[in-house]
């Protein structure tokens, strides 16, 4: 039992190095050992949470050093829950990007997996560690993995798009640096539960006011929070097919699960809610940013770009959520990060196949796409429904919590947001149906009806529909065992 | 007291980062660029940090500006400020 | 009150649901896919019969699904009003599934696997509706009604399905995502449940300001109702092929927004509570303002399919009505008519189908002597006309005699002028098609040339037939009815 | 004045650390070229070091390598007592040794895409980049 | 733009500053930093690892695992670069020069090639006379700067240095032997192929000594647990252990710098550069 949390990073690490090795020797096994690292490392984040339910906490200590001194991995169950959200995302995703990889980089695939496993090893290791650095060091693994694959994507604007994404990036980092200083110079401790023990005796101090503050910017600029978002959108929609479906899902929602960590076990609420009173401004700030991210969103005639302003939007729910200062709100968020990550991970999975199939999702390329790709079509509506927020789908009740989190905290205004922002994403995705079921608007509309020839299916190869159909249906499932993860999994965990 | 020390050279660090940032050569930039890299690894030793200092002058002020230099010579020196 | 729990309920929602992958793996050969069309329906139906017994005997038939968040559970319970409203919209979705054959065959529509499926998601739901015991499984089901009646709407794929599926969605969806929604997340933070109970869930947490908005973003939220102004969706999707017409648009949908409203209101609420506030009468005026209108704008629509579109918009507002004078008579009466109305309804849309499918006719004005032509057709409609007016021998009459009895039990006389003076209006727009039907001269032919049947196919008038018989017996015979909305109400 | 020469002397490296860094924030946010604005962010980068490096120090104290360690013997038993106040903090050296390979990975990574960037447009200037991608 | 710029830097300023106010003293021996956890690395870490240099102990000890990471930063720095740039496609023009009358000839076709030997050698299109001094001050010097390195690497626990260092020290010398003769050089001796599998060998060699560690019986990177397969000197386990990660950090920082050098430099061509 006790090697899973650290085989949970190793796995897919060896698995990175070893097609690192491969790719000058024998291209053709990276693909294999990716998938054999994938699977090791999803069975241990499997078994993780499994051993979390039963036993509580686990605590692995690297090196094994006990904890000020060593770093540990803290894991309880909103790591797990995350961790087993990344591992399955991005073993999901590498069976179903595989031909998008060998498309989209041709002669550079393996190294292409190579990078794609590290981003995978980041993204786990932020999620898992609980000491302040190294949370910082992964979130550099993860950045710079990211920079590079985005700007592999789109020859003509994806090394411009990544470059801006280096800049604000770095900048989100060392505000995040900054603020690890900040409190390091009045803690002397860099251990998560360490410094947590300490600066609850300096509630009044105003340097871990300001580190406080560095902290929450940095992560803020690194999930795009609305006015620091501008670079998501062409990094985002400028990424290869196969980056693209992971980065959208997970990048952001662990910055999320880093700013809820942050919140609940470093500052603790206590700290946020009752000395510095913070909240009401970021709460408006998130209400803003679920406006403006679908107004933005309403702008777009690009599917890629505008699915990623609804990301911009979504971030707005979990900000505000987690700000408004209840435990209902902060269910709410950590609900949405799961339920978020795996319906914008349907929504990439079906938009990739539209790509592998039409070149490009451009709303004028999107007509008749019911008729011709009727599966990815419907995990594609499946996907829609639950960021619009219709039940039983799982969009739906993490909005639940939400609003009922903005009722108990009497912010009337976020709840407003989130029901017109679900209003404004029907309007979204019904426009894309709309272009998707309606053929070409015909001159004779009586007799409309009468030239409708069947059409002709040019549907993604099954190794891509197969995860997104998986994908869509979960959905659903999600959705409907959200008690149960509310009750195990969220609630036990905020007490 | 290393203080009077640490301060001059910390005077020169800001003077090189300005310089770096305000010329417009960008093969110069380079150049500042790596003697505010000497200065800041300069500063750290004053300061005890051996291993630190010794990291920013092999990587800062070498490998950095090697980087540089070997980027503008693919670029371009031109620079509108 | 005694409580069975049983899987029944939930067996009778997923059966239509289960034999959709069968429909579309099937679409090749229509006869195959028919079949397992009614198979669906047949057992559906008999599922939902088999728990009529117990529900007669004051029993409710429970089952919990998943646990959302403490007290809003998707969970089922099987009452005497969803009794009646499942009993309805299954037997009928079997009859529709017939008609649905002869009309899409007649008229040689495309795509008719993507129907008959979005067509058993639609049914699922609406039993689904029927049968939920909170507001939450009710709002589920509602949602994916909404959702999944939408590619029927816009089942011609053209400019003007475009449109009406867009004014559809966009009220339906709106609304319900806008007012419901909310309104159901403030019940839910203030009362920590959404089970519906006769006592209502508010043991005195409400003022009357804030019961009032709540209660009009129910009602209003629940534009399924029709109720003005959010009514103009349903002229809208009559684009939709007749079959949807009949059965969603008089039956499924538009009743499942009644009987939601129903269920707020006797349920979330509760009939003390809204008496006690004085707020049945502010409901009742506007359904009486519905009512009024939608009789007078039915007056002025030549095309078949909206005169009875704005005719049903009236007329649920009789049951919105009813229920909202908030007496056992009135309820009584508001609640039966959502089985005589459906029945009465629905044979005035075959009618108008099988008169298309038969002539190709869709405007009053065209259809003058049709009925010669059509004699069978013609009767039904003039049985479906008699239960919309409320004339005996149809089952309409009883329920508006329900209603009346209701109006003189508050007291507010000026209720009934309003049903009096609807009825004459539904006279008004119903009889005189009848009348130019059997004793106008169509335009084209000369006098005394033999006049030829022409009926629509035979899948086409059975159903109508039996609809309009069902229509008399109900008067003969209302009694299951009256006796599961007396088990449900607990009168 | 005394008082002020000690509150000069005791915070003026971080006061000069943010002056440092708010030069490298400047360029990023107002220089125009691509490159310009990587020196900025590596000023950026190099102040926040110094801020840690600066923590770490400690007047009366040596640099933190254990002298007199004996290593003859091989056991290291033999050596003096260690005195804490004697040795500078590691810790944060260690932090910051980690955070200069990060930077110097970053720069590397940045200067690619900004060679890239300038095959594809022909200049790193991010006016003339924009204003060509308004005229395509 | 200046002055949205100015702004935003004058109010992170502020905040900055406002948060230095309750910052003890620079170079206070009393303040959290120094005594809380530094104290414990400093008086223990000798005892617990037998490694003088405090920072290597804590580098590569106690906070083996970030500096893991760091080095798969690296790794990942290295593998972007030739992701990004790496150009497989030959260049159209080529330039040779007839080295006994020092005639430049340009061929245009790529699929023609003249044979380099004695008669015709290879050269830059921004050719610039090389300098006899600096080829020849270079040839010798470069030994001795590896040398250098290696000493770096292997007494990285006793004075300032380690594996990052003498990594980065010996890929200089091999990006000086680029810059002192030519690109071509440097990538006869040292094929692509090599450095790419050196990148992530000297990763490997990191994460490797670590995992080896966990079916030895202790956790993830705990040095101690290698006296099992180490036998000799239980006592001074961890510095081997540490020495063998600060070599895998050498090698793959070394390849890493000169990937990143050469494909910066020739645009991932790998034809000619600086």
């Amino acid at each position: 039992m006790n090697t899973y949390p650290a085989l949970l990073i190793v796995a897919p690490l060896l698995a990175a190095l070893f097609t690192g090795i491969f790719v000058w020797i024998e291209e053709r096994l990276c693909y294999p050992i990716a998938v054999l690292g994938m699977l090791i490392s999803s069975f241990s984040a499997y078994k993780i949470l499994m051993a979390v339910l039963s036993a509580g906490v686990i605590h692995y200590r690297h090196a094994g050093w006990a904890p000020p001194m060593g770093i540990e991995y803290r894991i309880d169950t909103l790591n797990a829950m995350v961790l087993l959200l990344i591992t399955l995302i991005a073993l999901i995703n590498l069976v179903a990007s595989y031909k998008t990889i060998l498309v989209e980089t041709p002669d550079r695939s393996g190294s292409f997996i190579t990078i794609y496993l590290l981003f995978v090893v980041g993204l786990l290791g932020v999620t898992a560690t609980g000491d302040l650095f190294n949370l910082y060091v992964l979130l550099e693994i993860t950045s710079l993995t990211s920079y590079a694959q985005i700007g592999l994507g789109d020859k003509d604007r994806g090394p411009l798009a990544s470059l801006n994404y280096v800049f604000i990036g770095v900048i989100g980092a060392s505000f995040y640096l900054l603020g690890v200083g900040y409190l390091y110079i009045k803690t002397g401790s860099l251990n998560m539960m360490d410094v947590a023990t300490i600066i609850s005796t300096m509630h009044d101090s105003n340097t871990v006011l300001v580190a406080f503050i560095l902290c929450m910017i940095g992560v803020w600029i690194k999930m795009a929070l609305f006015p620091l978002h501008v670079w998501l959108p062409n990094a985002y929609s400028y990424a290869p097919t196969a980056v693209a479906r992971v980065v959208a899902p997970l990048m952001t929602k662990v910055m999320v699960y880093v700013m809820v960590r942050l919140m609940i076990t470093v500052f603790g609420f206590d700290y946020i809610f009752s000395t510095l009173d913070l909240s009401a401004a970021v709460v408006w700030l998130a209400t803003i940013a679920i406006l403006a991210g679908g107004l933005m969103a309403l702008a777009q005639k690009d599917l890629k770009k505008m699915l990623a302003y609804i990301i911009v939007s979504e971030i707005g729910y979990m900000v505000g959520g987690a700000w408004l200062g209840n435990t209902t709100g902060m269910t709410g968020t950590i609900l949405h990060i799961l339920n978020d990550a795996v319906m914008t991970f349907a929504l990439f999975l079906a938009v990739g196949n539209m790509i592998y199939v039409c070149g490009h999702v451009g709303f004028d390329n999107l007509k008749g796409l019911f008729g011709r790709m009727p599966w990815t079509m419907g995990g594609f509506v499946l996907a829609a429904f639950s960021i619009i927020g219709v039940p039983p789908t799982c969009g739906f009740f993490s909005k639940w919590y939400l609003v009922l989190g903005a009722f108990e905290a009497g912010a009337y205004h976020f709840a407003a947001a989130l029901i017109i922002s679900s209003l404004i994403c029907a309007i979204l995705f019904f426009r894309i149906f709309e272009i998707g079921f309606f053929p070409e608007p015909s001159d004779g509309d009586d007799h409309a009806h009468a030239h409708h020839e069947p059409a002709v299916m040019v549907e993604a190869p099954v190794s891509m529909l197969v995860p997104l159909g998986l994908v869509s249906l979960s959905l659903i499932i999600v959705g409907l065992y959200s008690g149960t993860i509310v009750n195990t999994i969220i609630l036990p965990m905020l007490q | 007291m290393h203080w009077p020390i640490d301060m001059i050279v910390l005077t020169f660090v800001i003077f090189c980062a300005i310089a770096a940032i305000t010329v417009r050569d960008l093969l110069a930039t380079a150049i500042l660029f790596g003697a505010y890299s000497f200065m800041m690894c300069l500063l750290w030793a004053v300061m005890g940090a051996v291993d630190v200092a010794f990291t920013e002058a092999s990587v800062g002020a070498g490998v950095s500006t090697v980087f540089f230099v070997a980027a503008v010579f693919r670029t371009s020196r031109r620079t509108k400020d | 009150m005694e409580q069975i729990i049983s899987i029944k309920p939930l067996l009778a929602v997923l059966v239509s649901l289960c034999v959709i992958p069968i429909l579309v793996s099937a679409s090749k050969q229509p006869n195959v896919r028919e079949g397992w069309t009614f198979c669906a329906g047949t057992i559906k139906f008999i599922l939902v019969l088999s728990m009529l017994p117990a529900v007669l005997q004051g029993k409710q038939i429970v089952f919990s699904l998943f646990e959302i968040a403490p007290g809003a559970a998707l969970a089922f319970r099987v009452d005497g009003i969803g009794m009646l409203f499942a009993l309805v919209a299954s037997f009928l979705y079997i009859i529709t599934s017939m008609y649905s054959i002869g009309y899409m065959r007649g008229l040689d529509e495309h795509g008719q696997t993507r129907f008959v499926s979005f067509f058993a998601l639609a049914i699922s739901a609406t039993i689904g509706a029927a049968f939920s015991s909170n507001l939450l499984t009710l709002y589920v089901f509602y949602e994916i009604l909404s959702l999944a009646t939408y590619p029927l709407v816009t089942h011609h794929q053209d400019a003007k399905s475009r449109v009406s599926g867009r004014r559809y969605l966009s009220f339906i969806l709106g609304t319900s995502i806008g007012l419901v929604l909310p309104a159901m997340l403030y019940c839910y933070h203030v009362t920590g449940t959404l089970e519906f109970s006769t006592a209502g869930i508010f043991a005195g947490q409400l003022s009357k300001p804030a019961a009032t908005v709540l209660l009009l973003m129910f009602v209003f939220g629940f534009a399924k109702a029709g109720i003005m102004p959010f009514h103009s969706w349903l002229p809208a999707a009559m684009v939709a092929p007749t079959p949807v017409s009949a059965l969603l648009h008089a039956v499924a949908v538009v009743k499942v927004g009644v009987f939601s409203i129903v269920r707020v209101i006797t349920g979330i609420f509760g009939v003390e509570l809204l008496a006690s506030f004085n707020l049945g009468i502010v409901i009742a005026s506007i359904a009486a303002v519905t009512i009024l209108v939608g009789s007078c704008i039915a007056l002025s629509q030549d095309e078949l399919k909206r005169r009875l579109a704005f005719s049903t918009i009236s007329q649920l507002s009789y049951i919105v009505f009813g229920v909202a004078l908030l007496t056992p008579k009135g309820l009584l009466g508001g609640i039966v008519h959502i089985g005589m109305h459906a029945f009465g309804k629905i044979t005035l849309f075959f009618c108008a189908g099988a008169i298309y499918v038969a002539t190709g006719k869709k405007y009053i004005s065209q259809m003058d002597g049709l009925g010669k032509k059509m004699p069978i057709t013609y009767t039904a409609l003039f049985i479906g006309a008699l239960g919309v007016i409320g004339l005996p021998p149809s089952g309409g009459f009883f329920s508006k005699w329900y209603l009346i009895l209701g109006t003189l039990e508050t007291g507010h006389q000026i209720l009934m002028l309003v049903l009096l003076l609807s009825s004459f209006l539904n006279a008004f727009y119903f009889l005189p098609i009848v009348y130019k039907g059997f004793f106008g001269t169509p335009p084209d032919t000369q006098e005394g040339e033999p006049v030829k049947m022409e009926e629509a196919s035979f899948c086409c008038v059975v159903p109508l037939v039996i609809t309009a018989i069902i229509s008399i017996v109900l008067f003969f015979w209302p009694d299951v009815f009256v006796d599961l909305i007396k088990v449900g109400l607990g009168i | 004045m005394s008082e002020t020469l000690a509150l000069i002397i005791g915070k003026y490296n971080y006061w000069l650390y943010i002056i440092l860094m708010m030069i490298g924030l400047y360029a990023m946010i107002v220089k125009n070229n691509l490159i310009k604005k990587l020196v900025g962010m590596n000023i950026f980068q190099t102040a926040i070091i110094l801020f840690y490096v600066s923590i770490g120090y400690k007047t009366h104290a040596t640099i933190p390598i254990i002298k007199d360690s004996g290593h003859g013997d091989g056991h290291g038993g033999g050596h003096a007592v260690i005195h804490a106040a004697d040795y500078i903090n590691p810790l944060p050296h260690v932090l910051m040794l980690t955070a200069i390979v990060v930077s110097v990975a970053t720069f590397g990574v940045a200067m690619a895409l900004a060679v890239r960037v300038y095959q594809r447009y022909q200049t790193l200037e991010e006016d003339e980049i924009r204003m060509r991608l308004t005229e395509e | 733009m200046r002055l949205i710029g100015f702004i935003i830097v004058c109010i992170c300023g502020g905040l900055l500053l406002y948060g230095t106010s309750e910052f003890p003293d620079w170079g206070d021996p009393a303040s959290p930093a120094s005594t809380h956890l530094s104290n414990d690395y400093i008086e223990k870490a000798f005892d617990q690892t037998q490694v003088p240099n405090l920072v290597t102990a804590v580098l590569a000890d106690y906070r083996g695992f970030d500096t893991m990471f760091e080095t798969a930063v690296v790794f990942c720095a290295g593998l972007a670069c030739l992701l990004l740039l790496r150009d497989y496609s030959r260049k159209k023009e080529r330039f040779y020069r007839h080295v006994p009358t020092g005639v430049i000839l340009q061929v245009k076709h790529p699929e023609k090639k003249l044979p380099v030997g004695t008669e015709f050698e290879y050269m830059d299109k921004d050719w610039v006379p090389s300098d006899l001094i600096i080829k020849n001050v270079c040839r010798i010097l470069i030994p001795f700067i590896q040398i250098y390195a290696l000493y770096v690497v292997a007494h990285g626990d006793f004075s300032p240095g380690g594996g990052f260092q003498g990594g980065v020290i010996f890929g200089s010398s091999l990006i000086l032997l680029a810059i002192s003769y030519n690109l071509r050089t440097l990538v006869q001796r040292v094929k692509e192929k090599a450095l790419g599998i050196l990148c992530a060998l000297g990763v490997l060699v990191y994460v490797g000594i670590g995992a080896l560690c966990m079916p030895l019986g202790g956790n993830f990177l705990d040095y101690s647990a290698l006296t099992r397969i180490i036998p000799w000197d239980p006592h001074h386990i961890r510095a081997y252990g540490m020495l063998g990660v600060e070599i895998g950090v050498g090698i793959a920082v070394m390849a890493v710098m000169v990937v990143i050098y050469i494909n910066i430099a020739s645009e991932g061509r790998h034809d000619e550069g600086l």
